[in-house]
């Protein structure tokens, strides 16, 4: 009985550190100064935060009902799979788009490869796409 | 007491949620937008399994799991119309 | 079958199977073929008359819409009798005229068609006892006028004509209509005869001088009264057979029918009096008044018409004194104005009717109706100048033709009137003996016009380059009937009124016992009397007035053209168009914003008007379920979202400002324990997020709202007043707890339906039809979708309907 | 719970009311798909918040929560997406053939 | 400008995988738990079009020779036919039954003429979402 | 037997469905969509002979007891305008074969139109307000994709304007809906009704009703009728024509059963607020018929006439009114349906739509010329067509209640109908013509079928008022008496 509560206790804490640390996410998502820093708060403490909130609800699931859920298991892998996947997608769109980096980041080293030559050609009609998108 | 705590949490992934909103809102660039968005969604699923203790019911666990399959859906949406203003391509050359 | 229905019914049969033997008929024998059916039609009416002198009615019901107590009731009694006489008389003459006097290049199969038609619709009014009959038939006259009036239709003047016609028939007819209903409200009846039977009971009722009053505009304006006369004279742009048919002998006297047949209902009444005398006189007057400065000999005799009607109009008027007093040996003297009215229409159907076939035969002949180009035909045409000669005199009243009787008779009643000391006569009463003398001067000057222009001083040299001759004898023979009519009835006008008006004054004064009084013996000469020297007042008045014509036919040049009755109503037809068209599209313009915001506004006053009237908010928040911080929480973020909306500055954002929202509601679900909802609503929301940007490859971005700011702001208010309502409405509407839901009876859905998800069980078995219905829509939007792509407007010469 | 709920509402509405106002397309379709947001909501306030338990048999006794509304949501969802669709193919076909999505340009009663 | 598309490609595979039999799952755990023909419909659509968004429209097409529009088509006939199955039975249009049959192999089991309609349902859900998107995507 | 009464519902449907699979094959749906409206017009004919034996039938569908599940519900009203749209709709449809063309025929014209009917049929026949609104999408969705078909610029761009109206009045419908449910409870019309009745429709209650009355005037151009003109003259003629005779007829069906039916009791101010829109309904009508300069906004114009009309016995609300307003719903329905196939055939013929372009028509086309002159009549109300019964019981009611304004407008607004109208014969059909009868373009002659069934509706209608007397008298009696149709929903 006791360990019951225990997990439980367990699985509401896990809960509460998954809220304050997307809370910290959040917080880095509004202070990074650009895209590529920020897809980094999001993707991987963001991550973080809803996979001990999912093993929070696991564990008391477990505890209170005895009721083991594969769905919130397969939730888990699922988001440990994807978000990666759509961490890495946005932040290349982003480059190919030409997202500024932050001022006081390093050297761009795949500028002159991607955007150099053949390729600038198109890429103008994005960065014209982009300036109609971004006005404000 | 739990309960309160459980509560607590919800605030939290809320105030997040506001903080998400305001990049949402204010950008600058679209991926910013986008990639707030798919926070905001993966959030929710936090949010959404923490209503499923509070109300004790199983539910909720379904639309977890579809949260995060859309989620993810909806960034590669965003991605790709980003980086090339098209989601669906004719064919494999484009 | 009786023989009633029959001759109402033959017209009709007749006009229907015109146009579908056309072809076969040889285009010079359908004249003929026609006119054997008004001829023996009036053979078999005169076969009545002995029975119906005798009192005799006629009258055979069948159903119609018996449901409705609409009937086709036929009656036949004096007075109807009198009119299908003239209908069905008139009628053979014109068409045996028209026979000669249409070329056979015309499409005469219409002609006659349309003719026929007019025929069977007049002998339906004045046979129907149903009111509603009655009006059908009433509106099938004021069409097949249209349609005989635009038988030209390739000029421009016939067109306007038959549309001015029909314009203000018609509107009489449905005022008479309303008339109709609102005399079978009150007495529930709709026989003409059953409502003369409970006269007693309508007249106290409030509705029953509106009734008569919109009757009263129905006979007025068929009949051309002033100031509905506007149409009659630009109805002669029909062919003259037409006009002598239609606007002289019997269309035009559909109007004196009904009041004469309204006369026992309504006679009693003041307004009644006033109205038909009135109106009679006036348009006596001014019909006369304005026949003297015409050019067109057709119009002279249109205005004359319109004076004339007045006349007869005046008479009945004058007549209904006698209902109001009821029957006693004083008051049968004014039954005699009556008598007057209807022996005068004979005798007008005959001198007109003369009349017109004269100019039409001076128009085929000479080619021109113009009198100032006329002049000196007397010898050209002689007989055709004998017609006229008579048709005028009698018209001016002048023995020994019929209507110097009747306007005899006419001149003793309007005086006899003045003796009465009702509906306040005394004091102006005498107006009407003056007015009516008045325009019988006018009447005898134009009737001196129409001789002497035409027939007498010098012929006009481009006449004679047309080589003119008399008319062919067809032509002339029923102009001459009409003519022998007019000289027969001088001298021998007691058989007529013994025969054939004493039967119509009995319908007329249905209670009045048929003594000697009520059908006096008219005598040619009935000793010094006021009258006659009344009549020998206007030859010699007449007579100096036209003498000296030139002198005095200036005070015409007084009424401007600008307000002449006919440029005022072409002003409020033009004017209300044109205003018309400004309003609409002023606010029909196309754009969406402003349908909107009427929309929105409507909604506004209407709904909200009404909830705020109604007193119906209330609101006691102490039934809420409680409130968890987080919510509160998320229903700011949906606001802040929701706002941030409005001002959004590219579609991708407020796409993803709308995704945020969607999340939020899906969670919401959550909240509310709608499993089912919150995964329906995530999914939907991210494939319409989806379709939203491939949707965007084919629209353009965002551009900042042109609005200006004034425009904004009405938008905003209209924006929060909407809201509020539905707010305010939301909140009275979830402290309504007076019922228990129905679902409760879902919750045995796994008993009921073996189902455990409530939910799922009601969309898939207790409500599966909405379901059902629901998957259809999303094929039609799947399919309309693809279609919307693929069928593309072809370019050019694409002609699809 | 539910006063706020309705509070919420006529705020969606606002905004949607404001939205279908405009005159661009992309903002009137935003418009009706914020409005039908509100109404989804509104049809579930209606139907009583937290009144009982998620509409599952197997999960629980009793007493539920009020399971038609929610049924009558799932159509209009269902409804609104396939009019959305059907809305948005319009607008960009319009768009593409009268190039132009400013409503105000699109009165049509000038050019023909 | 050809894009290396490998890692997505890589895992939408599995991804569209798990979708698919989530949306299975979902559509025949409908009577009992959430789901049904719609969420289920929908799920599978959304998979198709996770497809279609990774790859292409001819490549997608030559996996899946359908015509969409058709798919739906049949997805309204099923509604339809099994709502209408009931009048030769006398019943009222509409009218589900259920009965309970014993399989060789799988045992008994619990067969619904709901679960033709609710077929009927997804079948529709999917032909029109993925014939949405597609004419859309393959407009000039 | 019950069961008949989802025919006219699932049988386009389905028939829809199929013509989707036999998109190639244009004779065989041509002929497979034109038998599907014989069968369901010879069925609702004959559902409608048993209503009058058997009085109101239901079909419940899945067998669940009202207020439960959801039910179609018959009686003389709803079956009498189901059987006139499926009439109109199947002599329209004869139209469509010779003038639609094969790019449309092949782009699911006919299943498209079945969908329509379907849903039309549906909102007629049903017994449950969601329900209502569901079948209400369908003809929606249909008619969206209807006014759309053809893809010209114009067209586009007034579609636009009618879909996005009208997708915001389906969300209106939804909060009416909405509230409705919030207050009593329960979707089923005889339900409510009841329940309603039960506390006497207070003023919460009337407000959701006022809330319903601007939804439907919506659907059915009451007042709120701006989206009309121009969506109804920009798709196909058969398509124009199918819309002025249902689309709005529908609203006006909806009108009709929430003021009899479930909102009666607080007729001061449901009614008056009816009355007042019916009258502005009708002055912009009118003004707006006489404005029109082509024939195309009269046309229309003379539908929003129709339309305040109707409503007009609605608002008056007594028994002869609600009788006039049946049948004056029956010929809205035939002739406006006609006066837009002639109207429509008129742009074929001259390719013009300005009516002082157009000159002497009738003599290239004098059946058409006539034609057009009998729909006139019948609109303008002349005995014996079909608008003269209506015409005068509505005008009857409004006299027995007192109504003088309605009566004078409604009155005034048929001379108005028959002046705008008439301007089009004169101008066009009348006058000389400027082609010559060998270069005219021929009418096709399914054209001319279609007109000559329709005219020959219009007449029969009108003399034959009778034959449907019992029909119509039922109906109104039902209108009149909510508890024959509560008792027969909730009673056994």
């Amino acid at each position: 009985m006791i360990a019951m509560e225990i997990l439980e206790w367990v699985a509401v804490i896990l809960v509460l550190i998954g809220s304050i640390i997307s809370v910290i996410s959040a917080f880095g998502l509004i202070k990074l100064p650009d895209v590529y820093t920020r897809s980094h708060a999001a993707t991987k403490s963001s991550t973080l935060a809803v996979m001990a909130c999912l093993l929070g609800a696991f564990i008391y699931f477990w505890s209170h009902d005895g009721y083991v859920s594969i769905r919130l298991i397969l939730g888990i892998i699922f988001v440990f799979i994807t978000a990666p996947v759509a961490g890495h997608l946005i932040c290349r769109a982003a480059y190919r788009s030409r997202v500024p980096l932050a001022r006081n980041s390093g050297q761009d080293e795949l500028k002159s490869i991607l955007f150099d030559g053949d390729i600038a050609a198109t890429t103008v009609q994005t960065i014209e796409k982009e300036k109609s998108e971004e006005n404000q | 007491m739990k309960e309160t705590i459980l509560l607590l949490a919800l605030v939290f992934f809320m105030v997040a949620i506001a903080l998400l909103l305001y990049r949402v809102i204010v950008g600058p660039s679209m991926p910013d937008r986008a990639i707030a968005l798919d926070t905001i969604g993966v959030n929710l699923i936090s949010a959404i399994a923490i209503v499923s203790i509070v109300l004790s019911t199983k539910a909720f666990l379904e639309a977890i799991l579809i949260l995060g399959i859309l989620a993810f859906i909806g960034t590669i949406a965003f991605s790709k119309y980003i980086e090339r203003g098209v989601i669906v391509d004719r064919n494999g050359d484009s | 079958m009786t023989i009633e229905i029959a001759i109402i019914l033959i017209p009709f049969i007749m006009a229907a199977l015109i146009p579908l033997f056309n072809r076969r008929l040889q285009k010079s024998f359908i004249g003929w073929v026609v006119l054997v059916i008004p001829v023996s039609l009036f053979l078999i009416l005169t076969t009545y008359i002995p029975r119906i002198a005798k009192g005799e009615t006629f009258s055979h019901t069948y159903w119609w819409i018996p449901s409705f107590n609409i009937n086709f009731t036929t009656y036949l009694d004096g007075l109807s009798l009198i009119f299908s006489l003239l209908i069905t008389g008139v009628g053979s003459l014109v068409i045996l005229y028209s026979i000669f006097y249409l070329s056979i290049k015309e499409s005469l199969h219409h002609f006659y068609c349309y003719l026929l038609l007019f025929m069977g619709a007049m002998l339906g009014v004045v046979f129907s006892d149903n009111l509603m009959v009655l009006y059908a038939f009433w509106e099938l006259t004021s069409v097949s006028s249209f349609l005989l009036i635009a038988f030209w239709h390739h000029r421009k003047a016939s067109r306007a004509g038959a549309r001015k016609s029909m314009t203000i028939t018609v509107s009489g007819g449905v005022a008479m209509l309303v008339g109709f209903l609102m005399l079978y409200a009150m007495s529930g009846t709709l026989s003409i005869r059953e409502i003369i039977g409970n006269v007693d009971e309508i007249s106290e009722q409030t509705l029953f001088i509106p009734a008569l009053v919109l009757v009263l505009l129905g006979a007025f304006t068929k009949s051309a009264q002033f100031p509905f006369h506007i149409w009659l004279p630009d109805a002669m742009e029909a062919p003259t057979p037409v006009s002598a048919y239609l606007h002289s002998a019997t269309m035009v006297k559909a109007g004196i029918y009904l009041v004469a047949r309204f006369t026992p209902v309504f006679g009693g009444e003041v307004v009644w009096f006033w109205a038909v005398t009135g109106v009679g006189l006036l348009t006596l007057f001014w019909g006369a008044f304005n026949a003297v400065r015409q050019s067109d000999l057709k119009a002279i005799l249109a205005f004359s018409t319109v004076s004339q009607l007045g006349l007869i109009m005046s008479l009945l008027g004058l007549g209904s004194v006698a209902v109001h007093l009821g029957y006693s040996t004083s008051s049968v003297i004014y039954t005699q104005a009556t008598f007057a009215a209807l022996f005068h229409l004979i005798n007008h159907s005959t001198f007109k009717g003369a009349l017109f076939m004269m100019v039409g035969i001076v128009d085929h002949e000479i080619g021109t109706r113009d009198i100032r180009r006329l002049g000196g035909l007397m010898s050209i045409l002689p007989f055709t100048f004998t017609i006229a000669l008579i048709g005028c005199f009698s018209m001016a009243g002048l023995p020994p033709f019929n209507g110097f009787l009747s306007k005899e008779m006419f001149f003793a009643a309007t005086v006899s009137i003045t003796n009465l000391d009702i509906f306040s006569i005394a004091s102006i009463g005498i107006l009407v003996p003056v007015i009516a003398w008045i325009a019988s001067v006018f009447t005898f000057i134009y009737c001196a016009i129409i001789v002497s222009k035409t027939f007498l001083g010098k012929i006009k040299p481009d006449i004679l380059e047309k080589n003119p001759h008399e008319a062919p004898v067809g032509m002339l023979i029923s102009p001459f009937i009409l003519i022998g009519l007019v000289i027969a009835i001088f001298f021998f006008p007691n058989t007529l009124g013994a025969y054939i008006l004493k039967p119509a004054m009995s319908s007329v004064y249905p209670t009045f016992p048929a003594t000697a009084e009520m059908t006096p013996h008219i005598y040619a000469w009935h000793g010094f009397k006021p009258e006659l020297f009344m009549t020998i007042g206007v030859i010699l008045v007449g007579l100096l007035l036209y003498r000296y014509m030139k002198h005095w036919i200036k005070i015409y040049r007084l009424f401007p053209q600008k307000w002449t009755l006919n440029a005022i109503y072409e002003r409020v037809i033009t004017s209300s168009e044109n205003i018309s068209e400004s309003i609409t599209n002023r606010y029909m313009n196309g754009n969406l914003m402003h349908y909107f915001i009427y929309i929105y506004v409507s909604f506004v006053v209407i709904v909200a008007g009404t909830f705020l009237t109604l007193e119906a908010f209330s609101w006691t928040p102490s039934l809420d379920a409680p409130v968890e911080n987080y919510e509160l929480l998320l229903v700011f973020i949906m606001i802040f979202a929701s706002c941030a909306l409005i001002f959004a500055k590219s579609r991708i954002t407020a796409v993803l400002l709308n995704g945020v929202l969607g999340y939020a509601i899906a969670f919401f679900f959550v909240i509310f324990r709608a499993p089912d909802l919150a995964l329906t609503q995530l999914v939907v929301e991210s494939v319409t997020t989806a379709l939203y940007l491939i949707c965007f490859k084919y629209l353009a971005e965002l551009k900042p709202e042109k609005t200006s700011k004034r425009v904004k702001l009405s938008n905003g208010i209209i924006s929060i007043l909407v809201g509020s309502t539905v707010t305010l409405i939301g909140l009275a509407v979830i402290n309504y707890e007076k019922f228990e839901s129905i679902s409760v009876y879902f919750e045995d859905s796994y008993k009921l339906a073996g189902g455990k998800n409530i939910v799922n069980t009601i969309l898939g078995d207790f409500r599966a039809f909405d379901t059902m219905l629901e998957v259809v829509v999303l094929l039609i939007a799947g399919l309309g979708i693809y279609t919307l792509i693929k069928l593309k407007a072809a370019k050019k010469g694409d002609a699809d309907t | 719970m539910e006063s706020l709920m309705m509070i919420l509402i006529g705020v969606l509405v606002t905004v949607g009311t404001y939205l279908v106002l405009s005159r661009n397309l992309i903002r009137v379709i935003l418009g009706t798909a914020v409005l039908s947001h509100a109404v989804h909501l509104l049809i579930l306030t209606m139907g009583g918040l937290k009144k009982g338990a998620v509409p599952l048999l197997s999960q629980s006794e009793g007493p539920f929560t009020d399971a038609l509304p929610q049924a009558l949501i799932l159509t209009a969802i269902v409804i609104s997406f396939a009019t959305t669709a059907f809305l948005l193919v319009l607008a960009y076909r319009t768009y593409k053939t009268n190039g132009s999505d400013d409503l105000q340009e699109l009165r049509g009663m000038s050019d023909e | 400008m050809k894009i290396n598309d490998v890692i997505l490609r890589t895992v939408v595979k599995g991804v569209v995988f798990i979708i698919l039999t989530l949306g299975v799952y979902l559509f025949f755990s409908g009577h009992n738990a959430p789901g049904g023909g719609f969420i289920g419909g929908l799920v599978l659509g959304s998979g198709i079009v996770l497809l279609y968004i990774t790859y292409d429209l001819e490549t997608v097409h030559r996996k899946m020779p359908f015509d969409f529009k058709k798919v739906a088509a049949l997805g309204v006939l099923l509604a339809t036919g099994s709502a209408i199955g009931a009048i030769f039975f006398d019943a009222p249009f509409l009218s589900q039954t259920d009965i309970y049959y014993t399989f060789p192999i799988l045992g008994e089991k619990h067969l619904t003429t709901v679960t033709i309609f609710e077929a009927g349902v997804a079948l529709t859900v999917i032909g029109t979402l993925v014939t949405i998107i597609l004419s859309i995507s393959e407009d000039e | 037997m019950n069961n008949l009464l989802v025919v006219p519902l699932i049988i386009p449907i389905i028939t829809a469905v199929l013509l989707v699979f036999l998109r190639e094959q244009i004779m065989l749906q041509r002929i497979i969509s034109f038998i599907t409206m014989i069968f369901i017009s010879i069925i609702s004919f004959l559902l409608l002979n048993f209503v009058q034996t058997d009085g109101i039938i239901r079909l419940d569908f899945g067998g669940w007891i009202p207020p439960f599940g959801i039910l179609f519900v018959a009686d003389s009203f709803s079956l009498l305008l189901v059987l006139t749209a499926n009439v109109l709709t199947t002599i329209c449809l004869l139209y469509a074969f010779s003038t639609i063309g094969e790019r449309h025929e092949k782009m699911f014209f006919y299943p498209f139109v079945l969908f329509l009917i379907a849903g039309v049929n549906g909102s007629f026949l049903t017994g449950d307000v969601f329900n209502l609104f569901v079948c209400f999408e369908v003809m929606l969705l249909a008619s969206y994709v209807l006014v759309a078909l053809g893809g010209k610029k114009r067209q586009l761009r007034e579609s636009l304007k009618y879909v996005i109206i009208n997708v915001v009045a389906s969300w209106m419908f939804l909060i009416a809906l909405a509230f409705l449910y919030g207050t009593v409870k329960t979707l089923n019309m005889a339900h409510i009704a009841q329940r309603v009745a039960e506390v006497g429709q207070d003023p919460v209650l009337t407000t959701v009703a006022i809330l319903f009355l601007i939804v439907f005037s919506l659907k059915a151009g009451l007042l709120l009728f701006f989206w009309l003109p121009g969506s109804y003259s920009v798709p196909p003629t058969v398509v124009q024509a199918l819309f002025a005779a249902l689309l709005t007829k529908v609203g006006i069906y909806a009108l009709i059963r929430t003021f009899t039916l479930m909102f009666p009791l607080n007729q001061d101010v449901t009614h008056t607020i009816i009355g007042v829109m019916a009258g502005i309904t009708l002055i912009a009508g009118c003004m707006g018929a006489l404005s029109g300069r082509d024939i195309y906004t009269i046309a229309t114009y003379n539908v929003i006439i129709g339309v305040g009309f109707i409503l007009i016995g609605l608002a008056v609300g007594t028994e002869s009114a609600l009788t006039g307003a049946i049948y004056y719903l029956i010929h809205d329905m035939l002739a406006k349906a006609l006066l837009f196939l002639l109207v429509g055939m008129m742009f074929y013929v001259s390719g013009e739509s300005v009516v002082k372009k157009m000159s002497g028509l009738i003599q290239n086309y004098p059946l058409f010329g006539w034609i057009y002159f009998l729909v006139m009549l019948a609109l303008a109300g002349i005995p014996p067509l079909s608008g003269f019964m209506g015409k005068v019981l509505i005008g009857q009611g409004a006299i027995e209640n007192g109504s003088y304004v309605l009566l004078a407008i409604g009155f005034a607004s048929s001379i108005i109908v028959l002046y705008s109208l008439l301007r089009i014969f004169l101008a066009s059909f009348y006058g000389e013509t400027t082609i010559s009868y060998e270069d005219r373009k021929p009418i096709p002659r399914g054209a001319y079928v279609a007109f000559v069934l329709l005219a020959l509706s219009i007449v029969c209608v009108g003399v034959g008022a009778e034959s449907l007397a019992i029909y119509v008298k039922d109906a109104a009696k039902t209108l009149m008496n909510p508890s024959i149709y509560i008792d027969a929903i909730l009673k056994g």
